[in-house]
Formats: C-alpha cells, structure tokens, sequence
C-alpha cells in the first residue's frame, strides 16, 4: 500500500482544477450527501435533456479523493444518455469495491482508472463514492420528477 | 442411517480438546462436568485466541478512523457481522444490528415500535407465559408507556405452547407477537410458523427470541419469515457484552433510533440531528469491536462442524438424558418428556429436595448445573413449583457426564435422606 | 521539583514493552507510531492476559449459577465493580452501573430522568457546543420528546467554555445540565466546579462525560460533587464492551429502571413486574462479565503506576507536542494553544490540506491519528471547520513519537505543495 | 470446600423441623421478600412488645439454609430486646460475609454458628441472609408504627 498509488497526479490535478464545479440552473434534482464518519458534503445538482444528462453541476467540501471524484464525475457523465452514466457508475463502483483486484477498463473510466488505487484504502473507497451516490440518487429523483411532469419545467424541488 | 453416520464422524472428544475449561479440575481434584450451557456457553481457545490477537494486534476504534491499524480493525468488526449475516442466512448484513445481549435488543424493538407509534392505545401485544423475562419485561414497559394490553399464550400441561385460543389470543388489534423459539426452562421448541402465519393474517409483526435456538438448531431468518429475531454472542461459544438483532431490512430502515450519539449520525447540529441508515442507526458509540472478533470466530467454529450435527448431537444427548434422568424415582422433568420438538435443556424437580440444595449437592461431585427461577418465573408458577434444578448440554456434552449427573442426583436423594 | 522526580520515575520505555500493539510494524515495515488515544487506547498484556484467563479457566454467567465456576466468575466481575467504585472514589459499590459503552450511559439517564418526569414541558436541559455527539443527541430525543428545551454553553475563540451566559443559561427552569470534564476535540478542561455550583443552587442535576477524563487525570466523584459521571471502558485501556455509569445511590433507587429482562428483577408474573436495586436495575441480561475482569486489570494496571504519574506524563507531553506542532507554518491548533487546563488531544488544521490527506499521509510515515469531525460536529461548526486531524497521546506516548509526528508534518505539507 | 461443612447436622434438623414457623397474630409489620435470583421467599411478621421482640412469625418457601437459618432466628430473637436482637443480626451477618475468616461467637449465636460453613460458598449467603433481612426490615416498620400509634393497637398493615 503505497500512498502514492492513492494519490495519482490525475487525481490531485482535479483536485486542484476541478471541473464542471458550482452549481448552475437549470436542474430537475439538487441532493445533498454526507460521508457521516468525516463529514464530508456534496451539494450535487442534475439536469436531463430527454434521455440525456445535460449537466452534473455541484458544491463539494471535502478530501482530495472526493473532490477529485466528483470532477471526474462531471467528466464521464455530461453528455452521456442516463443508461451509459449508470454503466459508468457500475464499473466506478466495481473497481471502487474491488480491494484493488479489478482491472479498470480505461475506455469506460477515463481518469477515473486513476482512482484504482483508492481500492486498497477501504477508508477511503466511501470518500470516492460520495459523489457518485450522490449523482445516482438526483438521477432516480430527477427521472421521477421529469415523468410526473412536464420534462421542460426546472425549478428549486426544496 | 445418517444419524448413525453422522455420530460416528461427530467426534465429542476431538470437540472438548477445544475447550481449555474442559480440563478444569474442581475442589476435591474433580473433574468439572459443565451441564449449564443453556445459561451461558463455553469458549473454544480459537475463539479466546481471536480476541487476544485482536487486543494485542489489531486494537483500534472502527469507522472513524483513517490509519492502517483502524482499517484492520474496521475489517475485522464488519466481517464478524458478514460471518453472523451468513451464519443465519439473513439477504444483507446491513439487517444485523449488534446490541450489548438479547435482552438489549428485545428492548430496542419494543422501544422503537412505541415510539415509532406502532403501539398505542387499544392495541396489543401478544407473548407466550413460557418467555424469559427479557421477553416480557420489555413488552410490560412498552404496553404500559403506550396504553396497549399485553396478551399471551398458555402452555399445556406437556410444557407446549397451547394454541388452542390462537384464533382469540391474534386478532386484528394484535400490533407485534413476541415469542421464543426454544425456551430456556421447558427446552420446548415452538411451532413458529403457525404463530408467523397467523400473526401476519392479521398484519402484526413477528419478534423471535432465538438465544436459546441459534446455538442448537441451524437457522435460516429468510425461511423463517419473522420480523425480527434475537440471539446473544455468549451461549453461542462467544463472549459476553455482545447480542443480535436481525430485522428486516424495509422495517430497520422505517423505525426511529434507540440511542443517540456517536455512530448513528448522518449530521448533528446543536438544534436537531439526521440518523444513519441501518445497522448504524441502531448503534450508538462504540460498538463491540472485539466482540464481533470473537463471535465470528465461535461462527467459524460452529460451522466447521456443521449446524446440523450439533443439532443431532444436541437431540441425541438430550435423548439419552431424558432417559436416563427419568428413571430416577422422585425425579420430574418439568417440560416435554421426550426429545421430540424440544432442545438441550432438562428442568426437574427432586421430591423433597429444594433445588439448591440439589445443585449444591451436584456441585460438590463437580457436575454444574443451575438452580432457581432461570429468568422464567411465570413459567415455573405454570407448573407450581418456585424453582427447578435445570441440566443444559452442549456440542461438548458425553453421555459419560449424563451417567456423573445420574450417579450424583441418587447421592443427593441419599445425602437428603430422601 | 517534584515534576522532574516525577519523571525520572516514570518510564515511558518500561511500560511500552507492556503493549505488545506497540512493537507492531506497518506497511513499509514502518514502526507503528500511535496518537489516537483519545478515540480508544491500546491494551497491556495484563489486560489482555486477564480476558483470555477468564474465558479459558473462569467462564461460567454470574448471580444465577450456584456452582463454583459460577462462584468464581462472579467473584471475577463484582471485583471488578469493586475496583471501578474504589478507582474513581465512589462512596458504594452500589452507585457503579455498568453500560455497553459511555454513549449508553449517558442514553440511560436521558431516557429514566424523561420517564420518571424529572423533565417535562417548560423544564431546561443545558449541554455546552463542544460535547461529543453522544452527550447532545441523548439530550434532543428527550427534550423533544418530553417538550423540553434544550439549551446551550457556547464556547470562546479559545476553546473554552464561554460562562458569561451561566446566569442566564442555568434558571430555575433547568433540571439537567450535562457537560463534558474534558473535550474530546478541542482538549479543553472544563471549570465543573463553578457549573456544578450553580447547577444546584437551582436544584438542577449535573451528569458529567468524563469519557476524556478518567483516562487521564485522577477522579474523585465524591468530591467533584455531580450526581451522574459517565466513562467508557476502551479509551482505559480496558476491552469494548463496557462503560461505566456511577450515579448517586439515593437517585439511583428514585428513579424506574433502563432496559427490562433478566437480573434487572425483583419478581415477575405476566401481569406486572417488581425490580431490583441499584445497580441491578439498570442492568437487563447477561453483563459484560469478562470485559469488567479486564476493565479491572486495566484498573490494576494504571493504578499501580498512579493516575498522578500518567496525570504528569499527559501534560508534559501535550506541551512537548504544543510547543513543537505550532512551530509548523500554517498549521493552527484548534483548542487551547497551551498545555493548561487541557488533555492530551490535539485538533488542528494545515492551511490547504484536507484533514483526511494529512491523515492518509501521516498513516504512509506509520503515524495513526485521527480525522475528520472526531464526533463533534458543532464544535467544529464554532470554529468554522468541517474536520480537523488530531493527534492524542497518552502514558506509552513518547516525545520521540511526537517528534515523528511533526517530521510527517512537513513531509505532507511537501508532498501536497503547500 | 466441604459440602457437609454448609450442610451441618445442626441445619438439617432445623430445616425439617422450623421452630416458630406458621404465621400468628398479633404482629406490628408484616413483609415479604424475596431472593431475585433464585426466588426463595419468605413472609415475615414481627410482634413487638415494648421493647421486647415477643415474636417473630413466618411463612417461608425456600432451600434448607433459607429455612433452617429463619427458625434460628425465631430461636435466637424471640424474646430479645430489640437491640439485642439487632446485635445478633449484626453478628450473624458478619460472619455470613466473612468469607470463612470469621470466628463464630457461641454465646451470641448458638445453633446460628451452624452456619458459618455457608460463608465459604457466596451464592449461599444470600440464601441465609434472606430471613435476617426480612426481619431487619419488619423491625423497622414495626418501631414507626409502634412509635406513631399506640403500641398495643394491632393489626394488618397491607
Ligand atoms: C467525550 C466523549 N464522550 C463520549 C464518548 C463515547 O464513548 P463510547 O463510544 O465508548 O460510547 C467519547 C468517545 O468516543 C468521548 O470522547
Ligand atoms: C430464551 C432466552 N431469551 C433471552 C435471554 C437473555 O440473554 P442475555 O442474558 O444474553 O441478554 C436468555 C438467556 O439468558 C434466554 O435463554
């Protein structure tokens, strides 16, 4: 267990420059999750555009490894239909989960392949997580949101 | 003849190699015959090993920490909770919620549902007159706190649940059954899937103490179908200061929490808090660390040999017993005279011999056994007696001790001139 | 110069070959360097010897069993009653509760003072900013459930407890004030005198968290003057599984009994139940047997060197670390800045540094502390912070170790480029 | 640990034989306890005369030591000041909890130093406190009734 397999120069580059941050309007969803054992928080907003994630907008206050995360996050999602952002999320997860036994697939990952090494630090696998709990969550309120109304309609769901 | 098979490859001997106390000798240079397993179970040294090596290796507090060691000794305490989740087949080892012993988490479900509303006024609770008082008392605070009316059943002059009145006992008001699975003074084990069936007709939830079942039967909660189940670390070759409560997972994560502070929380204010989700809910403070060690050890064992030839040992040393104790003139088992639907634990009376005084007399040829009300007082008032002397056996018990309690209750009767 | 004596005597080398832990190699083969004492301490051998005895040659349950292993083992955890009373300075035996944990204790008395209606609507609770999650969340549920306040102590830029209030906090409205001895974030030794004082001046009881406290200053609750004291028994270099809450006998027997079950009785029939004294009351099934044999021999241990020794030792080397930390650009120390009035754990932050990258990397050098809100989210909150990482010390912590500490310091600060 | 020094001849014969056994009348205090762990009980009545303890009457369902240690009782404080009797009770309860180290004082406890091989086995000494106890507790409740009424009235006091 070598920290610097932890702390890949990816991960501290997002951490230092991270993208896609703030949170922006408009958005079907806005969560907000906590690691309880740290306290570290995530404000994450998400708007669809139809099938499609359209934007991941977020407020983050936390560790390298979570910040980094859900900038890599932003990366991976935008863009992608909500099917494609949930298979991302299986193999995060997966890799995430694997105790450093699962072979990232870069195509999938990107830079999030540079998170394998998060796996052998159980500690801090849920810091990774948080992000992305938080970006599935908003999802499954966001799809409801858009099929019991008008999909056109943003607004602040307090 | 798998009975046949399976004792000839279930080797008692081998078994008690395992357990150091075995070896004890008493006052008087005499061998410890340990017939009081149903009060509290024996350690194998693999399971007094785990804790020691946990204590001197391992030691950190869980959770919350960051460093190597916290993250060995987080995987160590969470994987005692996936050896517990496997051993009872429960669908996710977030349903296992770990208290201080069964009577904590009989407590925590009665306090819960109260205040969680889901017993109030008119409503009732039903229980059986056979319960350990950690099976009642809960359920007389919480009926009383919430002005519902404690039911139950009676037992049967045999010292079985008597169903007769179950269609007038479980109605519609009925809000939460509580019930043991195996007692721990009648060793009767209950039909729990009539009781399960009925109290779900009437939609009330389903508690089963199983202390005194997990250590002797194997047991599947997801084939059971109750709502909650109950069992203690320390009759299950585990130590002390830790308990089981397995819930289902939809009901866990409804109910409010019990106690409040460290661990349970997702976010505290000084105004108000937000709650973990199960089982962290239900875990205030330092959880027992070690003791999730040592129970996943003693699980570890129990599995090596297999659950079902403990039962079968279990079953074929309760036989013997209740044969040879039987023959005994003056002596009565209170409790189902033969070892058909019954577990490991012979209650008797000894015409003209007060209890302690038999277990004193037991005592002093070495063979420990238990004397007194075993937390069952309304049971024993059932049968008319103040107390009983109570033999309880285990995966290490011989026949060879069954013949020194035989031999020792007629030095009794003799000692007593009875 | 007594505090040079002192520490001449005192061989911090001597009883490190006592921790078998502390000879422990990390990954790296790095020797393990531990400073999260404040979240559980490491255990000698004496205490992990005395577990492991108990098990192997003493096991049997307590009260009910009449036989000798019965006799011996609750001889075993009475005597370890025996030491928690005379350790802390409690008048009687009777006054010492054991719990699963201090956040038990502190729930039991939320939980009976609400039942018996010694808080009731219009009646105040008052707690302070910087106690632990365990002494705020007890004290929500039972004003909220009994329609009480619950108010606050704020807390100076300092770290210590703001008193300007007192007069106006502390009315005749206040039943409870309940406060920790020593924070377990921010280090700070509280005044209980003067809040004790006012506290009964207007006939409120006063339950004190000396969680932080027992561990390393000497105790003397007959001359601190509360009713409730409150510790737990991990961070005492005792097992999980036990804390310990001592209360005035008097109140005690007023007040109705926790958790309901076994050995907390006096009499039971289906009906109704009668209970036991003090502490029995408060004890519902199976106790922690042998964790309250190791919190003994924990006892034996520290109180063989003298809680005045580790007293000293705690305060010399929090000033060692004090003095050597702040000496670090961009590092500020959350809490009282000297060692005066003050325990011996440090929070701090490193300007640009998540507390759990300082931890990460300090765990890479084989330096255990601890990050993030240390249960103690308001505290935090009054500082601004979200976490912070501390290191906390304690009779086996050496200034080498803490010297280690700072050397891991400025590695971090490099390796992050701040 | 001998059994047969807890089980004296002395014991045996008072437990098959109680003097003063039965519940009688008059008395001041009626009470009833009871042994939570094993549930040995006794019912106890008290009849004070002036000082004078001029009967101690009881009803008690329980083991040979329980039984046989509240007939030495009746023999040991009928009879007695209330004071003396108080003497003996402390007498008989110190060499209860003396672990077997207490010498028994013939002249104060006669048959009552049957009893001091009972000290030698814990769970037993609660066994021969039960009476004692019971009774210390009718004293009490008799000398306020006593000293609040006028000693002669008797009656029931439930
Ligand atoms: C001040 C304080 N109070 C209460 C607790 C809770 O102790 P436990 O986790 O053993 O219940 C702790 C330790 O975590 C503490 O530091
Ligand atoms: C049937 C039954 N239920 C509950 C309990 C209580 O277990 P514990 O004392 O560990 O809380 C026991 C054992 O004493 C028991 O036999």
């Amino acid at each position: 267990m070598n920290v610097d397999s932890l702390y890949q120069e990816i991960i501290l580059d997002h951490y230092k420059h991270p993208h896609g941050s703030g949170l922006r309007e408009p958005f079907e969803a806005e969560v907000h999750h906590v690691n309880p054992t740290c306290g570290d928080e995530v404000t994450l907003r998400v708007h669809l555009d139809g099938e499609t994630v359209s934007d991941v907008s977020y407020a983050a206050e936390g560790c390298s490894i979570s910040q980094a995360s859900v900038s890599v996050l932003n990366d991976l999602i935008v863009g992608r239909s909500v099917d494609e952002g949930m298979a991302v999320l299986d193999s995060f997860t997966e890799l995430m989960q694997g105790k450093g036994k699962v072979e990232p697939d870069e195509d999938v990952l990107e830079d999030g392949i540079a998170f394998a090494g998060v796996a052998q630090f159980p500690a801090r696998v849920k810091c990774a997580l948080l992000g992305w709990m938080a970006w599935k969550d908003a999802v499954s309120q966001a799809l409801v949101t858009s099929s019991s109304s008008d999909p056109a309609i943003t607004g602040d769901p307090t | 003849m798998t009975a046949v098979e399976s004792s000839t490859t279930y080797d008692v001997a081998r078994i008690r190699e395992d357990f150091p106390i075995l070896g004890r000798r008493l006052s008087g240079d005499l061998p410890l015959v340990y017939l009081d397993s149903a009060n509290t179970s024996q350690k194998p040294q693999q399971v007094v090993d785990a804790i020691a090596d946990h204590y001197a290796q391992h030691n950190a507090n869980v959770a919350r920490a960051m460093h190597q060691l916290g993250a060995e000794a987080t995987a160590a305490f969470e994987l005692g909770r996936d050896k517990v989740a496997a051993f009872i087949g429960a669908p996710s080892r977030d349903e296992v919620v770990y208290a201080k012993n069964a009577s904590e988490a009989l407590n925590l479900v009665a306090r819960v549902l109260g205040d969680a509303g889901r017993i109030g006024p008119g409503d009732e609770v039903v229980i059986t007159e056979m319960e350990h008082h950690s099976n009642i008392v809960p359920w007389q605070q919480v009926t009383q706190r919430t002005g519902a009316t404690l039911r139950w059943f009676g037992v049967t002059d045999e010292g079985r649940l008597d169903l007769d009145d179950i269609d007038t006992l479980i109605t519609e008001r009925t809000k939460v059954v509580s019930l043991t699975w195996v007692s721990n003074m009648l060793g009767t084990i209950n039909p729990l899937d009539v009781v399960i069936a009925k109290a779900h007709s009437v939609g009330a939830l389903v508690v089963v103490d199983a202390s005194q079942a997990v250590p002797q039967i194997p047991v599947d909660v997801a084939a059971l179908g109750a709502d909650f189940v109950v069992f203690t670390g320390h009759k299950l070759l585990g130590p002390t200061g830790i308990g089981v409560l397995w819930g289902r997972y939809d009901l866990l994560a409804e109910l409010p929490p019990f106690l409040g502070g460290g661990e349970m929380i997702e976010t505290v204010t000084m105004e108000r808090s937000t709650y973990a989700a199960p089982p962290s809910r239900f875990e205030a403070g330092t959880p027992p660390i070690a003791q999730s060690v040592g129970l996943g050890a003693a699980i570890d064992y129990l599995s090596a040999i297999g659950m079902q030839n403990v039962a079968a040992h279990e079953q074929a040393i309760t036989a013997y017993a209740l044969g040879a104790m039987q023959e005994i003139d003056g002596l009565t088992v209170v409790g189902p005279k033969e070892a058909v639907m019954r577990g490991g634990a012979v209650s008797f009376t000894l015409d003209g011999i007060h209890p302690h005084d038999v277990s004193q007399l037991l005592d002093s040829r070495g063979v420990a056994v238990r004397a007194g009300h075993h937390c069952a007082k309304p049971a024993h008032l059932r049968f008319g007696v103040q107390s009983t002397t109570r033999a309880s056996f285990y995966l290490y018990t011989t026949e060879q001790e069954i013949d020194v309690l035989v031999e020792a209750l007629h030095h009794t009767k003799k000692y007593f001139g009875s």
